[in-house]
């Protein structure tokens, strides 16, 4: 185990994560590659904390800035995703991109 | 025998029951449920927690299907057995027990059967092996069927899919469509019919159901057949008969009603989620029927009935669903207590608590019954529909909107009684 | 030893759930693979002594998912997946976006001269975050507490299409709410 | 003085959850067969009803399980699955006396975190048979959870504060004089009933009521049915013995040692549950949540500032 490794993993969520949110078409999905990134962001705070600077709480002050922001992002997206689907029933950004038109 | 075949046997000494009524055989689901209370053996409420399908009364062949469909969702070893007759579902009971007791101990290890196609071939097996009363004529087609869409527990549900191919099919299941719904999002629409192997449910009762999450937005009312014949609905009897000139004590007529609405109060309390007092009311039925004295259940059923009226939790659980006001009820020919309730389904149950208390005092009484009287246990007989096609009638009205919990209470604050529906009006009573 | 056993059990399972994600078909299974991804990654947290924020990502994740679940399955089309079909668009820009991604990050974390460990973890880093939290970062705390309180204030709006006055009356002077389901206060 | 314990306790744990769930099962079923049946007529009687459980989990063991058609097994099993082994898992920071299998310094959450699981078991148990009955269960357990959750969440928060430590055995210490249920009558009420929630039993079986046929178990048979339905014992007798440490003094007691008044003081928690039950009716979450959100969480936090206040003057 080492800083390198854990930031591998970090790396490797947040690309998978980027990719997610980059091809859907639906917002749902969207946030789910956010969410992965996200994910990424959490391991690779957690690990420079771990091997850098455990003394410092800045660490672990930026996961818990990663977990607020995961949940923030979940629950503004579905009420987004209601109201649109409310007044338009939209599920799907390039449908939402054409409403604008 | 080898251990695991002792093991076996013991595990079906008390096979778990799932009752299921045809319209017509009241008399009969009560003597089933005393019987498989009697022996303390466990009731199934769906096909899948059941090893033994009781049907009590005559199957007509149209109800082939979907009892067919019902067996087929139980799991093995699944048997089915029919009581057609009064004073036979003891001996049924224990040639059925038998019979899976050595289907259990006999069974070879084998992998569980992958489909139901693998296990056609089963029930052919089973519905031979049966006792005499258990045999069951015109049931020898086996065709591949879709699920019966009368069944209570689909093994599909079409919640998936979007309008943009809503016409397709998938796994053989249809998919759903959209349309409007309560809170005006267009959401999945499934439609769903519930009854009649449902329990703590009206006995033939089928509703097709449109529901949109569990929100019912779409009801029709539909029911088994009901065999018209001369045999009399069992709630409704007594006043019948004295109507028709039989001679009929006040008491056996106070004692029918009393036990009418311990049965649909123990329906109601079953789908209210209070076991308890379901399970006394259910008692106490058992025991006013065959003729259990004033001086005997009296006070039971007074506690009983006390506890029920008194419970918060309850009030707080049930008031304010299914709001049928009397002006609303009479104008749908409405009569009995749901028309005297004048409220909700928590008045409905206060109200069968009082006609209750009320019968006890008559419940002695030897007196001979008016042939005039011909006020049953759910209303008036000698209307011109019978008081439970009024309930009936009601049902679209209250129900949609409802989220599907609310619609089983309100179904079961209403509990219409289907046997009703084979009643001609009352001759010279009902035009008098 | 064992830490990198742990490791690497936490490790794969993360990536390929986070890449099964997107290639389930059945949306209900996509969320699920996505919380087996950020289980792990929460196991990942605790393995490197964050015990208090690994649990706290684990429990939050959990709720989060199985609560979009549900919206999975109610507003996506082919919720249990019986339908294959796809819906990306622009796959290959995407693919190579984030292969350069990665690409980069995979050389400046390889690259990057890694500070060496300055000071040790505190014997209770839950404590310590508490201390950062209400001492030296409270403006971060009272932002995230700003933010969830708004958040909650705005997804409400958002997602509701029924204020007040359609419950009370334009008068607001209705003693029971007109609600198409009553609730449990008896209003 | 609380302590990790040798690898044997992890094996006893589930062995003695389990015991302790046929027993709740088995006082339970004593009852509902004196309202059913009338009361039992002899000691043998009494003992055949207790026996019940044993006997319905045999006949659970020779039923074969079954399949309904385009169903998610995946998901259904690891519902189903994940139910006794979040009971078990959440049990590890049970303290029995003054000693946990684990008593890691931020139990309390973990606890949480491991009963937070059930919200995902239930659903993907109701979501895997493809029936909509089952799938009903499913999303009520999930309107449950949003019920119960925050009340549930201020009020072991509220113990925690308490005990100004995260860490059960702390709390348990905390409590050596004054029990936290004195002191925080609130709290232990409103826990009592989340108690119930997350265990999905009794008033709360609302996602596997009789209404819909069973709910979230509608379509299970066999094994499955077993696992689930007893892992539902499993949480409950472990959601049941957590108020212990939480709020009634652990092992603390005159006279008998530890490990005993945790078993007197769960057996008791359990019985006061299981006698509960008989007096209400399920309650539906279109009811009850607005009286979570609108009473219980108010009060809850009413309890936690209580508290809070106390601390720091102490």
């Amino acid at each position: 185990m080492s800083l390198e490794l854990f930031l591998l993993l970090a790396a490797a969520l947040f690309s998978v994560g980027l990719f997610g949110a980059l091809t859907q078409q639906s917002i749902v999905m969207l946030m789910m590659g956010l969410e992965l990134m996200l994910g990424g962001v959490i391991v690779g705070a957690a690990a420079v904390w771990h091997y850098i600077t455990p003394a410092a709480a800045d660490g672990q002050v930026l996961v818990v800035l990663a977990v607020t922001v995961m949940a923030v992002e979940m629950a503004i997206g579905f009420a987004v995703v209601t109201a649109l689907f409310r007044a338009r029933e939209v599920d799907m950004t390039d449908m939402a991109a054409e409403l604008k038109e | 025998m080898d251990l695991r075949g002792v093991l076996r046997r013991t595990a079906m000494s008390r096979p778990a029951v799932l009752a299921v009524t045809l319209p017509g055989a009241t008399e009969l689901r009560l003597e089933a449920e005393a019987e498989v209370r009697r022996r303390g053996w466990p009731v199934a409420h769906a096909p899948a927690a059941a090893d033994l399908l009781l049907v009590c009364g005559d199957p007509a062949p149209e109800d082939a299907e979907w009892l067919d469909g019902i067996e087929r969702s139980m799991p093995e070893p699944a048997l089915r057995i029919v009581a057609g007759e009064r004073g036979r579902i003891a001996a049924a009971l224990d040639v059925a027990r038998e019979d899976l007791r050595d289907r259990t101990a006999t069974r070879r290890d084998s992998s569980p059967p992958e489909a139901s196609g693998d296990r056609r071939h089963d029930h052919h097996r089973m519905d031979h092996g049966q006792s005499d009363h258990a045999a069951q004529p015109g049931h020898e087609e086996h065709g591949h069927h879709q699920p019966a869409d009368h069944q209570a527990h689909m093994d599909h549900m079409d919640h998936m899919g979007h309008d943009m191919h809503a016409m397709g099919e998938v796994a053989g299941l249809p998919m759903a469509e959209r349309g409007d719904d309560r809170d005006e999002l267009r959401l999945d629409q499934l439609h769903v019919p519930i009854g009649p192997a449902l329990s703590d449910w009206p006995t033939g009762l089928i509703l097709r159901l449109t529901l949109q999450g569990d929100v019912v937005q779409v009801v029709e009312v539909d029911h088994l057949p009901v065999p018209l014949g001369p045999r009399l609905p069992f709630w409704g009897e007594p006043w019948l008969r004295a109507a028709r000139g039989e001679e009929v004590t006040r008491g056996s007529a106070a004692r029918r009603r009393c036990a009418a609405h311990l049965d649909s109060a123990g329906r109601l309390l079953a789908v209210v989620g209070w076991d308890d007092a379901a399970a006394r009311c259910r008692r106490l039925r058992d025991e006013v029927l065959p003729g259990a004295s004033r001086e005997g259940i009296g006070g039971d059923l007074r506690r009983m009935a006390r506890r029920i009226g008194r419970s918060r939790p309850l009030r707080w659980s049930i008031a304010g669903l299914g709001e049928l006001p009397a002006d609303r009820a009479r104008a749908a020919g409405v009569t009995g207590p749901s028309l005297a309730a004048d409220g909700d389904a928590y008045d409905r149950l206060l109200m069968w608590l009082s006609e209750i208390e009320r019968g006890l005092e008559e419940l002695d009484d030897t007196r001979p019954l008016a042939p005039d009287d011909l006020t049953g246990p759910r209303g008036r007989l000698d209307g011109p529909r019978p008081p439970s096609r009024a309930l009936l009638d009601v049902l679209p009205e209250l129900l949609t909107g409802a989220e599907f919990a609310c619609a089983r209470i309100i179904v079961a604050s209403l509990d219409p009684d289907l046997d009703e529906l084979a009643l001609a009006p009352v001759p010279g009573v009902a035009h008098a | 030893m064992l830490d990198d056993v742990i490791f690497w059990g936490l490790a794969l399972p993360a990536v390929a759930a986070g890449v099964m994600v997107f290639r389930f078909d059945s949306m209900a299974r996509a969320t699920y693979a996505l919380l087996t991804s950020l289980l792990c990654v929460g196991g990942e947290v605790l393995l490197l002594g964050l015990d208090y924020l690994g649990v706290v990502i684990v429990l939050m994740m959990t709720i989060e998912m199985a609560i979009m679940a549900v919206f999975m399955v109610m507003y996506m089309m082919n919720p249990a997946g019986l339908m294959p079909m796809t819906m990306v668009h622009n796959k290959k820009g995407a693919a190579a976006i984030c292969a350069a991604v990665f690409a980069v990050l995979v050389a400046g974390i390889l690259l990057a001269p890694w500070p060496s460990r300055r000071g040790r973890p505190p014997a209770d880093p839950t404590m310590d975050l508490g201390l950062s939290l209400m001492g030296p970062q409270m403006l971060t705390m009272m932002t995230l507490g700003l933010a969830l309180f708004a958040t909650i204030v705005a997804t409400v709006v958002l997602a509701t299409r029924r204020g007040r006055y359609d419950r009370f009356g334009d008068d607001l002077k209705a003693r029971t709410a007109d609600d198409a389901v009553r609730g449990g206060m008896g209003r | 003085m609380p302590d990790a314990e040798p690898l044997w306790v992890t094996v006893v744990l589930p062995l003695a959850l389990a015991v302790a769930a046929v027993t709740a099962a088995g006082f339970d079923a004593v009852l509902s067969g004196s309202a059913e049946r009338g009361p039992a007529g002899s000691v043998r009687e009494a003992g055949l009803r207790a026996l019940s459980p044993l006997r319905e989990a045999l006949r659970l063991l020779v039923q074969q399980p079954r399949r309904t058609r385009a169903a998610d097994r995946l998901l259904g099993r690891l519902g189903v699955l994940l139910v006794p082994v979040a009971a078990v898992l959440a049990g590890a920071v049970l303290p029995w006396g003054f000693r946990a299998v684990s008593d890691p310094s931020v139990g309390i959450v973990w606890f949480n975190a491991m009963e937070a699981l059930a919200w995902a078991a239930v659903w993907m148990a109701g979501w895997g048979p493809n029936s909509a009955l089952s799938l009903i269960g499913g999303y009520r357990f999930l309107a449950q959870g949003l019920a119960y959750e925050l009340p549930h969440m201020f009020a072991i928060t509220t113990a925690a504060l308490g005990a100004e430590s995260l860490r059960v055995g702390d709390v348990v210490a905390a409590q050596d004089g004054l029990w936290f249920a004195v002191w925080m009558p609130a709290a232990f009420v409103v826990y009592l009933l989340s108690a119930l929630a997350m265990a999905f039993w009794g008033p709360f079986e609302y996602p596997v009521s009789r209404d819909a046929a069973g709910g979230a178990s509608a379509e299970l048979a066999g094994v499955d049915r077993l696992v689930f339905l007893g892992g539902r014992w499993l949480l409950l007798v472990v959601t049941a013995g957590f108020s212990v440490p939480l709020f009634l003094g652990g092992g603390h007691g005159p006279l008998l040692p530890g490990w005993a008044w945790t078993l007197i003081k769960t057996a008791a928690v359990l019985a006061l549950l299981v006698a509960g039950r008989r007096a209400l009716p399920v309650l539906r979450m279109e009811r009850y949540m607005e009286v979570a959100w609108m009473v219980l969480v108010p009060l809850t936090l009413l309890q936690a500032l209580f508290v809070a206040v106390v601390v720091l003057n102490r």
